[in-house]
């Protein structure tokens, strides 16, 4: 009785931990503690994917996003630290018309979702799926395989990685005057 | 390859060589250009002859027809899925159309004799202007005609943009713009009629078996006749036609007036009356009575003109208007008289604005009080210039009055679909304009050339060249064959407008009793 | 309690409302924010919840095709969205910290070139 | 009836001539020599003279003596065919009053063409002139042979055409310029009246001529005088019940075409532009403004009659305007000082006897109908005389102004003689034209009832004896008022010979039977010779004009100063001729040019251009406004970027949820 009330109750904690953590990250003033709920967030999710007897994805969201992913964010503050500390409330216009639009869209979502074309299916119980069959999908050349996704997201990274990398570099002209300034 | 290929071709083909001859020696560009309209005017005079072989004997079965019976003619499926085929063909008001392109073409090349400025561009978009021209009149397959009328109309803007004069850019793009609001109109009537027929197919003939419920034919015939109205100077959208006129270029001009504001009253004509025959009767006295203003308007506005193609462009509004007026009246005389009054006004408008450049190109200036006493220093301009006035204010002997007396003959016999009352009243008025344009021609004419020199800069003033005595004298002599021998001209379009009117009649509900 | 909770198990409505209303929050961040940085993390915010709807279908709606075999592609997908997720980031810092050198702010409010 | 001749079979050669000679002279040998295009014209005007009094000669023939002369279009082709049953064809009719009329106006062409070649010479564009001399006489025949209105109406706008450029000849003289310009407009006002008449007749003569058996109709054209005068067309378009403001179709279509007769004569309304065509060289004032052009209009009405006639108002009109314009003219004319200007003001009242005898003729008394064409005959050569006179008079004093002339009886012995013989001719003295012709009208009027036109006639009858001795006296008599006047010499043969020449033609005029040939066509003849009840109060009043003529300008013109004087105000107006010419400057001037075509063109300008510029202000405005929504925020991009797709996603749902159930 308990086994199976447990999951449910996972769930809305879960819920309520990320919806809290998301709004933190919208709203908060200082940009690190936005940063830090974001962690929290996709923490959240990865527990998430857990409650959806998907432990791998779980593992790689922790490992990718709140690992990587975040940790590069905070970077990219670090990097980006203005004078003002504090970064100021949005215009009142601002709030309201992002305010407006995002309720409209879960408005509109969430009459979509209640409309009666999603039956309120229940989770059915699967086996685990393993680490190995995600494995072979991915490396599957066959009919609905995903290596040719696979080798092109492989492209996109190093792609990005060159991007970033050029991107991000000083420009020349700037070096070439430091290096005469000091 | 036939006859009436050809004569589409073969301007083509001159711009082509134009474009091929080297920018440096204009001299070669105008010669190639000449050769061409000069090879074109012998095609036409070819056609012709064998058109008429072909078409006398069948001119008795004309008095029944309700179909154009179309002679050398060419079809080439093009869009076999829309139906749209490259159909080409020679009736009576397109043989006489023809004729009176390339009449103006010929002279519109000898006029600008001394273009400097980027001669090979200029004579190249001259003749691919005409080579739409020449489609449009001999195009019978409603797709091809719209196509030819696009190209006859764009080349416009660059001529005027580039080699006009005063606020050209303004008066380049105002032309454009109404002329594509213009074919806007054109666009969505064509695709009434091809929609409303079972949308198989654009070819004119076919589209003249179907009955067109007369609801529909209600509303699509104004479009049409507003569409090519707005070429033809229709009264409210006359406007682009003085800044137009204005600022092109001698042989632009001439041939725009000449012939491609023809194909606003040609289009009305071919298009609106034949395959909108309920239609025509409906809004035919409606239209009457707006270019009646067209036609007074026309004349009065070139009363208080200053400068020379201004009064030139309004009067030509004026003349539009019976071109309108007569294919508005709705019967034999009327239609015969718009037809005869587009070629004798091409001609006409040609020579004006012909004998205006050559002026503007001596006196640099077209405002009219500051000229005087031309006469007496260029006799030949002003006798060629007093010529186009007398034939413009209709006096018989030439082209106008034929032209003037039948539209006039024709509105005031009306016809079976408009109050009889109302169309002899607004014949009378449109009378009126004879002499009213009798008042700004000779005003205009008497202070240009008449009296004594007023500036002593014009002392020394030569008189026309060779090129320009041969371009003024080819158009005087072709009024002045008209005015005198009509029937030539009218023995040409006749059979080919009866079908016209046994349309309006096989259809018609008359409203008055009448013979 | 328990059972309670037991026989209100979260069905694909809830779980539906969630994610979307995450990635509304996702969207409201984005158009408020005014650290570049900021609205980056709001993206994240919705490329997750994105994430989660793939896994959420592949779970409810089509765990396994007919044969049998469990279908895996939402999982798949997810990887790739988190793999996406990366770079996006990686070019967007770039950028970020390329703009900062130049014009020494991120505001998003101040940086409208595009107008002109 | 006998055979027809060559000449009136071919009669086209007659205006044929005289066209080629003007392509001739006018393209070719203008360039090339002067005096040679002079002769040329010359030449074929004469030949085409020869040819009609040859054709003249045998259309008399062509009857045996004392029938009516027939009435025949021996040569025609159809020239404009409007629709079927409706063409115009061009053609020569010859009935008595045309070749009478071809008659008159060869020989005065031609013996205006031989004195203007002394008169012009050395004046620069001598051969233009002649050119132009030659068209007007090609277009005058056109006029007088044509079969139909409509040949009418295109060869009246051509001799219209052709006045309008040799009246502006000298065309560096502005005052000439206007002249042209206001003759040709005024008559082309006139012809507009005209072109509706044609409208009209033509609208319903094609209507009845449809109605009508096809064998009753053989080789007629509805426009035709043949098909219009016949009596049961005439019935029926009298018949038609159609009232356009109260006035009958037939009626209104008369008053329209007299409208073009009127124009071209210069009655009352339309008067203004004569006296100032008198701008033109003097021949041309001899040829155009006394002999043929502006009698084309009597002819008009002499060839319409039977349709003035049936109509019976249209003849009142005719009339009343022909007996108000005589009078009218006659007044001015005493006033004038310019010599050319009183001899266009007595055309003026001569034109007016002549409309007035048509006026009173009908088919009762068709006396007027003969006594008007008799006075046209006779008039011609009379006037053209007078002008070749003071052509001649002007060309040695070098001025038109009488008071630089006098005392040129001793100087001019010749002029003076011949000046003499017309001025007694158009004075209605007993053995010369005029008493003939002028006694028969007043006969016609007489007998036909109308006593008020017959006083007017004799009134009108002394006073033009009083002007024409009046400028006689002034020219001839006392001594010379000027330096030219002084030593004065007779003009060169070349001018002299064709005076003489109309000299004993306006002797001789008076006894050609005219009367008897011209008669109306199917009316009893009312003809009985001078009838003395009207000839001896005619010559009495005659007389008294000359002894006042005398008596006022004989010796020194002190007595006419005084006269003068005590007339004040009165004359001065009289001189002015009544104003008409400020009032019609003031219409078209100021009324019609400011009030319509300034306000046409300033709306053109604004309005209608306004309109299409407003449409181009539009488009740009509304291109900036929506410009502005480019903040370059990104955010707000975003935030259109999400409502838009929320609202594609809700119309999407929306359809499928209407197309679902």
């Amino acid at each position: 009785m308990l086994a199976n009330a447990l999951p449910t109750l996972i769930f809305y904690l879960l819920a309520a931990i990320s919806l809290t953590l998301a709004w933190s990250v919208v709203t908060g003033r200082r940009i690190l503690r936005a940063a830090v709920s974001l962690m929290g967030v996709l923490a959240a999710s990865a527990g998430l994917y857990l409650l959806l007897d998907s432990p791998f994805l779980a593992g790689v969201q922790v490992l990718v996003y709140v690992g990587g992913i975040v940790v590069l964010l905070v970077f990219a503050v670090m990097l980006t630290r203005t004078t003002e500390l504090l970064e100021d409330h949005p215009t009142r216009g601002r709030q309201l018309l992002g305010g407006a639009v995002a309720l409209t869209f879960f408005g509109l979502s969430y009459c979509m979702m209640t409309a009666p074309v999603f039956a309120n299916r229940a989770l059915t119980a699967l086996p685990k799926n393993d680490v190995a069959a995600i494995g072979r999908a991915l490396l599957d050349t066959g009919e609905n395989g995903y290596a040719l996704p696979f080798e092109v997201v492989s492209l996109l990274l190093l792609a990005a990685m060159i991007g970033g990398i050029v991107i991000a570099r000083k420009p020349a002209a700037l070096v070439k005057s430091e290096v005469h300034h000091g | 390859m036939g006859l009436a290929s050809w004569l589409i071709l073969l301007p083509f083909l001159t711009a082509l060589a134009v474009l091929a001859a080297p920018a440096r020696r204009p001299e070669l560009i105008r010669w190639v250009s000449l050769l061409g309209t000069g090879a074109h005017l012998v095609l036409t005079a070819v056609t012709t002859v064998q058109f008429w072989q072909l078409a006398s004997p069948d001119i008795a079965l004309a008095k029944t027809a309700t179909l154009t019976k179309l002679y050398l003619v060419e079809r080439i499926p093009w869009f076999k899925s829309l139906g749209v085929d490259y159909l080409v063909g020679i009736d009576g008001v397109t043989m006489a159309m023809v004729i009176l392109t390339s009449i103006i073409i010929f002279t519109g090349v000898l006029a600008s004799w001394n273009v400097v400025v980027r001669t090979k561009e200029f004579f190249a978009l001259l003749l691919v202007l005409v080579t739409g021209v020449f489609g449009v009149f001999l195009s019978f397959d409603l797709f091809l005609f719209f196509m030819f009328y696009e190209v006859a109309v764009l080349p416009m803007y660059l001529l005027i943009g580039v080699w006009g004069t005063g606020p050209k850019e303004y008066s380049a793009m105002k032309l454009t713009l109404m002329l594509m609001v213009g074919s806007a109109f054109i666009l969505v009537g064509m695709l009434a009629l091809y929609h409303y027929a079972g949308g198989t197919t654009f070819d004119l003939t076919q589209l003249a078996q179907h009955h067109y419920p007369v609801e529909m034919q209600r509303w699509v015939f104004p479009l049409i006749f507003i569409g090519f109205g707005v070429l033809g100077a229709l009264y409210p959208f006359h406007t682009w036609s003085p800044d137009g006129h204005a600022s092109a270029p001698t042989a632009v001009s001439m041939l725009h007036a000449g012939v491609l504001m023809k194909l606003g009253g040609y289009g009305a004509l071919r298009i609106g009356v034949y395959l909108l025959p309920e239609g025509a009767q409906y809004w035919g006295l409606f239209f009457m009575a707006l270019t009646t203003i067209n036609i007074l308007y026309g004349a009065f506005g070139a009363i208080k003109q200053t400068d020379l193609k201004f009064f030139t462009a309004y009067s030509s509004v004026s003349h539009c208007g019976f071109v309108l007026f007569g294919v508005a009246s709705l019967n034999l005389m009327g239609f015969k008289g718009a037809v005869l009054q587009m070629f004798s006004h091409g001609v006409m408008t040609g020579l004006f604005f012909a004998l205006i450049g050559m002026v503007y190109g001596r006196t640099h200036t077209r405002i009219i009080p500051d000229m005087g006493g031309l006469a007496k220093v260029m006799p030949w301009l002003a006798v060629c210039f007093y010529i186009a006035g007398m034939a413009s204010l209709g006096l018989p002997g030439f082209a106008g009055f034929v032209a003037e007396s039948h539209v006039f003959m024709g509105g005031f016999f009306g016809n079976a679909w408009s109050d009889p009352l109302a169309t002899r009243a607004l014949t009378v008025i449109a009378t009126l304009s004879i002499v009213v344009t009798a008042v700004y021609v000779l005003r205009g004419l008497a202070k240009v050339f008449q009296g004594p020199i007023t500036d002593h800069h014009f002392d020394q003033l030569t008189d026309a060249t060779l090129t320009e005595k041969l371009s003024t004298g080819i158009l005087v002599v072709t009024l002045a064959v008209v005015g005198l021998v009509p029937g030539l001209l009218i023995d040409l379009i006749e059979s080919a407008l009866l079908p016209f009117v046994n349309r309006l009649h096989a259809t018609g509900l008359a409203v008055a009793g009448h013979v | 309690m328990g059972d309670f909770l037991a026989n209100h198990a979260p069905t694909l409505t809830h779980w539906l409302v969630l994610t979307s209303a995450l990635f509304s929050i996702g969207i409201y961040g984005m158009l408020t924010r005014r650290n570049a940085v900021g609205v980056l993390m709001s993206l994240e915010l919705c490329l997750n919840a994105a994430a989660v709807n793939f896994v959420l279908f592949n779970r409810y709606l089509a765990p396994t095709n007919l044969g049998g075999a469990e279908r895996l592609d939402g999982a798949v997908m997810t990887i790739f969205v988190i793999a996406v997720a990366a770079a996006e980031v990686v070019v967007g810092m770039a950028i970020f910290v390329a703009m900062y050198a130049e014009r020494r702010t991120v505001d998003v409010t101040r940086l409208d070139a595009l107008k002109d | 009836m006998q055979p027809l001749s060559f000449i009136l079979t071919h009669a086209w050669l007659i205006p044929a001539i005289p066209l080629l000679s003007f392509l001739l002279v006018g393209l070719v040998l203008r360039p090339v020599s002067e005096r040679l295009a002079g002769a040329v014209a010359t030449l074929a005007v004469a030949t085409s003279a020869g040819l009609s009094w040859l054709l003249a000669w045998d259309f008399l023939h062509l009857v045996p003596h004392g029938q009516p002369l027939p009435s025949l279009v021996p040569w025609s082709a159809m020239w404009l065919h409007f629709q079927d049953g409706f063409g115009i064809a061009i053609g020569t009719l010859l009935d008595p009053i045309s070749v009478m009329l071809l008659v008159v106006v060869t020989t005065v062409s031609t013996l205006v063409h031989l004195y203007s070649t002394g008169y012009m010479h050395g004046e620069p564009g001598y051969a233009r002139y002649f050119a132009f001399l030659n068209l007007f006489t090609f277009s005058m025949l056109g006029l007088v042979l044509a079969p139909n209105l409509v040949q009418m109406y295109v060869c009246w706008e051509l001799v219209g055409a052709s006045s309008f450029f040799l009246i502006g000849f000298y065309f560096e003289k502005p005052s000439a310029v206007s002249a042209s310009k206001k003759a040709f407009i005024v008559t082309r006002f006139a012809d507009l009246g005209f072109f509706l008449g044609i409208l009209v007749l033509g609208f319903y003569a094609s209507q009845i001529f449809a109605a009508l058996p096809a064998v009753s109709v053989a080789g007629q054209q509805p426009l035709d005088f043949a098909f219009l005068t016949r009596p049961d067309v005439l019935a029926q378009l009298s018949g038609l019940n159609v009232h356009f403001l109260g006035v009958g179709v037939l009626t209104l279509a008369a008053v329209l075409i007299y409208t073009g007769g009127a124009g071209k004569s210069a009655m009352f309304p339309l008067h203004i532009w004569l006296p100032d065509a008198m701008e033109g060289p003097t021949p041309v004032s001899a040829l155009i403004h006394a002999a043929t052009m502006v009698v084309a209009g009597v002819y008009l009405v002499a060839r319409c009659f039977p349709i003035f006639a049936t109509s019976g108002e249209a003849l009142t009109v005719v009339m009343c305007i022909g007996a108000f314009t005589s009078l009218f003219a006659a007044v001015i004319g005493c006033t004038q000082d310019d010599i050319k200007r009183v001899l266009a003001f007595s055309t003026l009242s001569q034109l007016g006897y002549m409309m007035f005898a048509l006026g009173v003729a009908s088919f009762a008394h068709p006396l007027g109908y003969s006594a008007a064409m008799f006075h046209l005959f006779t008039h011609a050569f009379f006037k053209a005389l007078l002008f070749l006179g003071a052509g001649s008079v002007i060309h040695a004093v070098h001025s038109n102004d009488i008071w630089h002339m006098g005392g040129l009886r001793k100087h001019m012995p010749v002029t003076h003689a011949l000046f003499l013989i017309a001025t007694l001719a158009i004075a209605g003295i007993y053995p010369l034209a005029g008493f003939f012709s002028k006694d028969e009208i007043l006969a016609a009027a007489l007998h036909s009832g109308h006593t008020v036109v017959f006083g007017v006639g004799l009134l009108v009858a002394g006073m033009t004896a009083f002007y024409m001795f009046r400028i006689y006296f002034v020219t001839f008599w006392g001594d010379a008022r000027s330096e030219h006047a002084h030593h004065a010499h007779e003009s060169p043969w070349i001018m002299l010979g064709p005076m003489a020449f109309l000299g004993v033609l306006s002797i001789g005029a008076g006894f050609i039977p005219i009367p008897e040939w011209v008669q109306l066509p199917g009316s009893p003849a009312e003809h009985e010779g001078i009838d003395l009840a009207v000839a001896i109060p005619s010559t009495v009043l005659a007389l008294a004009g000359i002894g006042l003529a005398w008596l006022l300008y004989g010796g020194a013109p002190d007595r006419a100063n005084a006269l003068v004087a005590k007339l004040g105000r009165i004359y001065t107006t009289i001189k002015a001729k009544f104003y008409f010419d400020e009032l019609y400057l003031y219409v078209t001037h100021s009324l019609i040019f400011r009030f319509v075509a300034a306000p046409i063109a300033w709306f053109d300008r604004h309005i209608v251009d306004g309109a299409v510029n407003l449409s181009g202000w539009f488009t740009r405005t509304a291109g900036l406004l929506l410009g502005k929504l480019q903040t370059g925020q990104v955010q707000t991009y975003g935030s259109w970027l999400v409502s838009g797709a929320i609202a594609a996603v809700v119309v999407l749902w929306g359809v499928l949820k209407s197309g679902g159930n």
